[in-house]
């Protein structure tokens, strides 16, 4: 399947939920409502023509005004790949987890919640693991963040 | 007996332990010599190189991104100078290619010969680690000869590489090349028969193909346990079409098969450099791109098949000369999550046994 | 090791005891140099050129180097690769449970100030001379394996001009 | 050739001085406690240098190299330094055992040089029980290893001293009973007995009484490389697993205590096979007696250094299966063949 049948296909059997963003440039982008996450994510993994049964990455974005959760599948029978994009409020983000259908997912959105204070709903274990455990600064990865011993880049 | 009272204790592993391969915390509750549970503790590597690379030309982030993989720099340099080429559609000469893979597939062989020596050094044996070394030496030779540096090499740049191979680099390439192959055989012949090794290796760590999916584990460690999936085939990038080569499988997925996968895969890598050694014609090594190259605006995960599995970088670009986001995917993230799943209710040198099987590298998974 | 360190208060009331505490000051000195054994302690990329030292072709054993993987049987911490603010509370421990005399060195840029680190990160510690006293420094990033073998050796003729009891006062 | 016993000289000359009785006896064991003691040491000192350039050339590498020809000195280098480091007490430690610890390995591994014939005659005692000494004593090894584990208050610690013990304890039962068949045919447990059973051609040596000789030597070889604590049975360190093992929380003199001691006790091991199936001092008459137990234990300990820097190190459970199942019923069975052997008097006396 390449990606124009892949497109196709999403969007004539996912089109409800899906919606295509061309700002991805290699693979497929879709975007999909953060309420329609768990189970559009549950239905492309057990949909037989495309069996998403492999969880490459999960990355957040902090666009300044708003948060985005990219989340990247691929299926190791049907050689295909798929990212799907998830928008979220600057202001109190919250996202489904979606380990009890991928359990790799696990650590990916701990890391999130760590770095970019996107809270996961129903996940086991939201506790610190890469900052150190005084760690009071919020959340660095944030485009916004500061703090007296960051220094910055000399501008190019 | 049954009626001895028994407790169980907490045993910290790390973040300085010997077998830990960097700076890793296991915090182990044992019962005796067992493992009862595992929980991996992280982040002592964390350097934010994610952050690092938002604020640099594009150009500057490759040898940041060097130092998020080490052991296999020249994936690094290679998956986000893919991203960048596949966000603005540059093509890179033919001859660039050929020489990309040819110092991927050495890069390869290199991580490969230092999982062989550190796993059999953790299992016990000390000497295997340095007759590993020695032959990562004569490539580190290789390597020095074409740009320069042992480790770090920023050598795969956007668009092409940065300084074309010396004229006694091709000779002194296959000769090294075909070394390895031949010492590959020797290591088998060392290890292999022995039956302490047997002992160590052979069912230990089980990990079947379902809960290897499921756990988005991939590269040499999803092949042992029967899955045949590899990028290099199954999501093309570069030039691999050309080059006959085989995938090796193995279906048990316990140490001893990760083992034999990766000493397979070292021999596989050697006739890939041959072939393109033969295959490689003059021409120029670069595209045309400007040191402040600003790719189009867009988004892409870029996923290669590196040493350790999957590698990937999720590239955003905003149209300026600096990424918009880098966010960097390690083969061994996903590996250091898994190993409380098969490492309970083994023996002490049984976890450590599978921890070196997994050939995790800790900056790659704290990056 | 306090009567070592009480030497030269007595030896040098008697006359001609300078001779004494001088060759005793050498012979002490020139085994502790001689024989540095180094603690099995490697975070990042250095770490990897530390093995490769430790290898076939650089080998520190010529020098008398051996890896000790407890810190209490160690002289020497080389510190290869870069400190996070996380890791800094470890590596202290690691050092204050190391015995007297006990010997640093700083290898890599990552270790001076920072190195390729120092600009927007926010959990790397600028350097580790704040947090252990560092003996020498080796730029590089990495080092190669003839830059540290150059480092131990600048340590050890380092510790072969030390006074008696010096190393208490570190 | 010394005929005379050591012993029985040096009490002559001293006696030639007017000393008598007991304090004669005291006078002679002390000295020749102590020329033992300073060989040894010297020994286990050149056996590490030994070591490690062995394991050098092994890795094809050098070893030590600048201090002194090939760094022939470096141990003493080595010993130096560790004579000046700090002795780190730990504060939880368990203050009487964990001092104690090293002082006793020390002991143990130089107790059992007293009954081991280093030439014709040259010998502190030739006790009539001197093999079922030897075993009682090496045995305090474990007991010290047990105690350093215990008294650091180290889990890594404890649990190195817990594997040793149980390591030692089984193995000490595949080698009583392969050092059996040895003393099944010397009729004797005295070392100076056994030797000299062995006299003669080199065929007599035991080593080559088939079948149950060469068996014997490697069930002995087996378990004497468990009890001194050697890859592929060197558990009570592994320094992968448990980082230091029993020693981690040692420094300065202490550890140094507990390094000699695992060298006395590798060279123990060897001279013991030397004696049991090599036979001992025994060779070509023109070269002397010491001569030819050095070259032999010297090649033993070759032997189980190149084991060493060969093997991958065992499970301590496979370590447990492997003697209790495998080495013990192999040892009884090589007795039963032996004793049958000596009944009918199937074998050669050259």
């Amino acid at each position: 399947m390449n990606n124009e049948e892949l497109k196709a296909y999403i969007e004539s059997h996912y089109g409800s939920q899906l919606t295509y963003n061309e700002a991805g440039k290699y693979d497929l982008l879709f975007e999909v409502d953060a309420s329609n996450l768990v189970t559009v994510c549950e239905k492309l993994k057990n949909d037989s023509e495309l069996l998403f049964d492999y969880f490459c990455n999960l990355s957040g974005a902090d666009t300044t005004e708003r948060f985005e959760a990219i989340y990247n599948l691929a299926s190791t029978k049907k050689k295909i790949r798929l990212d799907i994009k998830v928008i979220l409020p600057h202001e109190n983000p919250v996202v489904n987890s979606v380990q009890t259908i991928w359990p790799a997912a696990n650590w990916y959105e701990r890391e999130m919640w760590e770095l970019y204070g996107i809270h996961i709903n129903n996940h086991d274990n939201l506790t610190r693991f890469l900052l150190h455990d005084e760690w009071d600064e919020g959340f660095p990865m944030r485009k916004d963040w500061d703090a007296p011993d960051f220094i910055r880049f000399p501008d190019l | 007996m049954s009626n001895l009272r028994t407790e169980e204790f907490d045993i910290n592993m790390g973040p300085h332990h010997p077998s830990t391969h960097g700076v890793c915390r296991l915090l182990l509750t044992m019962d005796g010599e067992k493992v009862v549970k595992v929980v991996p503790y992280i982040g002592y590597l964390h350097r934010a190189i994610e952050k690092i690379c938002e604020n640099r030309t594009y150009a500057m982030c490759i040898p940041i991104l060097d130092r998020f993989e080490y052991v296999t720099a020249m994936s690094c340099n290679y998956v986000f100078s893919l991203a960048a080429e596949r966000l603005s559609g540059i093509e890179v000469p033919e001859r660039a290619e050929y020489l990309r893979v040819i110092m991927l597939e050495l890069n390869r062989i290199a991580s490969h010969l230092i999982f062989f020596g550190t796993t059999a050094m953790d299992i016990g044996a000390l000497t295997p680690f340095l007759y590993a070394l020695r032959e990562r030496e004569y490539i580190m030779d290789l390597f020095e000869m074409t740009c320069g540096q042992r480790l770090t090499y920023n050598y795969i740049r956007v668009g092409g590489v940065s300084k074309d191979i010396p004229n006694e680099f091709t000779p002194k390439c296959r000769e090294t090349v075909a070394t390895i192959s031949d010492k590959v055989e020797e290591y088998k012949r060392l290890l292999n028969g022995n039956p302490i090794w047997k002992m160590r290796t052979i069912g230990v760590g089980k990990l079947d193909a379902d809960l290897a999916l499921a756990y988005g584990v991939s590269g040499p460690i999803l092949r042992a346990s029967g899955v045949d999936y590899d990028l290099r085939r199954d999501d093309p990038y570069s030039i691999y079409d050309r080059f006959d080569y085989n995938i090796p499988i193995y279906q048990n997925g316990d140490v001893y098969d990760r083992y034999m996968i990766r000493l397979d895969e070292i021999q596989e890598s050697c006739k890939i450099v041959a072939q393109a050694l033969d295959q490689i014609e003059d021409g120029p090594i670069r595209a045309k791109v400007s040191p402040n190259f600003k790719p189009a605006a867009g988004e892409t995960y870029t996923r290669i098949e590196n040493s350790r599995g999957e590698m990937g970088v999720y590239l955003v670009s905003d149209g300026t000369k600096k990424p918009f986001r880098v966010k960097a995917r390690g083969g061994s993230y996903p590996h250091l999550q898994l190993l409380p799943e098969i490492a309970t209710n083994c023996m002490i040198a049984d976890l450590v046994a599978i921890f070196a099987s997994f050939d995790v590298i800790l900056p790659e998974v704290d990056r | 090791m306090g009567i070592i360190k009480k030497l030269p208060v007595y030896s040098e009331k008697i006359p001609g005891g300078g001779i004494v505490t001088t060759s005793v000051e050498q012979v002490l000195n020139f085994a502790q140099a001689k024989s540095l054994w180094y603690l099995l302690f490697g975070t990042a990329c250095c770490a990897i050129e530390l093995m490769c030292t430790g290898a076939s072709r650089y080998d520190f054993d010529r020098l008398g180097m051996i890896f000790r993987a407890s810190p209490r049987q160690a002289d020497l911490i080389i510190a290869a690769g870069t400190i996070t603010k996380k890791m800094a509370p470890r590596l202290r421990t690691l050092y204050d449970q190391m015995a007297e005399p006990r010997y640093v060195i700083a290898m890599g840029g990552c270790t001076i100030k920072g190195g390729p680190f120092y600009y927007d990160s926010y959990s790397v510690e600028k350097g580790i001379e704040h947090i252990i006293p560092v003996d020498v420094f080796i730029p590089g990033c990495p080092p190669r394996p003839e830059s540290l073998l150059e480092g131990c050796i600048t340590l050890q003729k380092q510790i072969q001009q030390r006074k008696l009891g010096d190393w208490q006062e570190k | 050739m010394i005929a005379v016993g050591i012993t029985v000289a040096l009490k002559e000359i001293l006696a030639s001085f007017g000393l008598s009785g007991g304090l004669l006896s005291v006078v002679t064991y002390a000295i020749l406690a102590s020329a033992t003691f300073g060989l040894l040491s010297v020994l286990a000192l050149f056996l590490v240098w030994w070591e490690r350039k062995i394991a050098g050339h092994m890795q094809q590498r050098f070893g030590p190299m600048r201090n002194g020809w090939h760094g022939w000195y470096q141990t003493l280098v080595d010993g130096l330094k560790l004579l000046q480091k700090e002795d780190v007490r730990v504060a939880t430690r368990d203050k009487v055992v964990f001092f104690w610890a090293p002082v006793m390995c020390f002991i143990a591994a130089f107790a059992a040089y007293i009954v081991i014939p280093f030439g014709d005659g040259l010998i502190v005692a030739d006790l009539n029980i001197g093999i079922l000494y030897i075993m009682a004593i090496t045995t305090f090894t474990v007991i010290s290893l047990l105690m350093a584990g215990w008294g650091s208050n180290n889990k890594y610690a404890l649990l190195g001293g817990m594997r040793s013990a149980a390591q030692v304890v089984s193995y000490e039962v595949p080698m009583v009973a392969s050092i059996l068949v040895v003393v099944l045919y010397a009729g004797s447990l005295s070392t100076v007995d056994i030797v000299n059973s062995q006299a003669g051609n080199f065929l007599n040596w035991n080593i080559f009484r088939v079948p149950y000789g060469p068996l014997a030597f490697l069930t002995y070889l087996v378990a004497a490389i468990a009890e001194a604590n050697r890859t592929p049975f060197d558990l009570a360190e592994a320094e992968q697993e448990l980082v230091a093992g029993f020693n981690i929380e040692y420094s300065g003199m202490k550890f140094a205590m507990f390094f000699l001691a695992e060298f006395i006790n590798l060279f123990t091991v060897s001279a013991i096979a030397v004696i049991l199936f090599f036979g001992g001092w025994h060779g070509f008459e023109f070269i002397p007696s010491f001569v030819w137990f050095f070259l032999k234990t010297f090649a033993v300990v070759f032997l189980l250094i190149m084991i060493r820097w060969t093997y991958p190190r065992m499970r301590v459970d496979q370590l447990m299966e492997f003697a209790w199942k495998f080495l013990v019923p192999l040892t009884f069975l090589n007795i039963i063949i032996a004793a049958i052997f000596k009944h009918f008097g199937w074998y050669w006396e050259l």
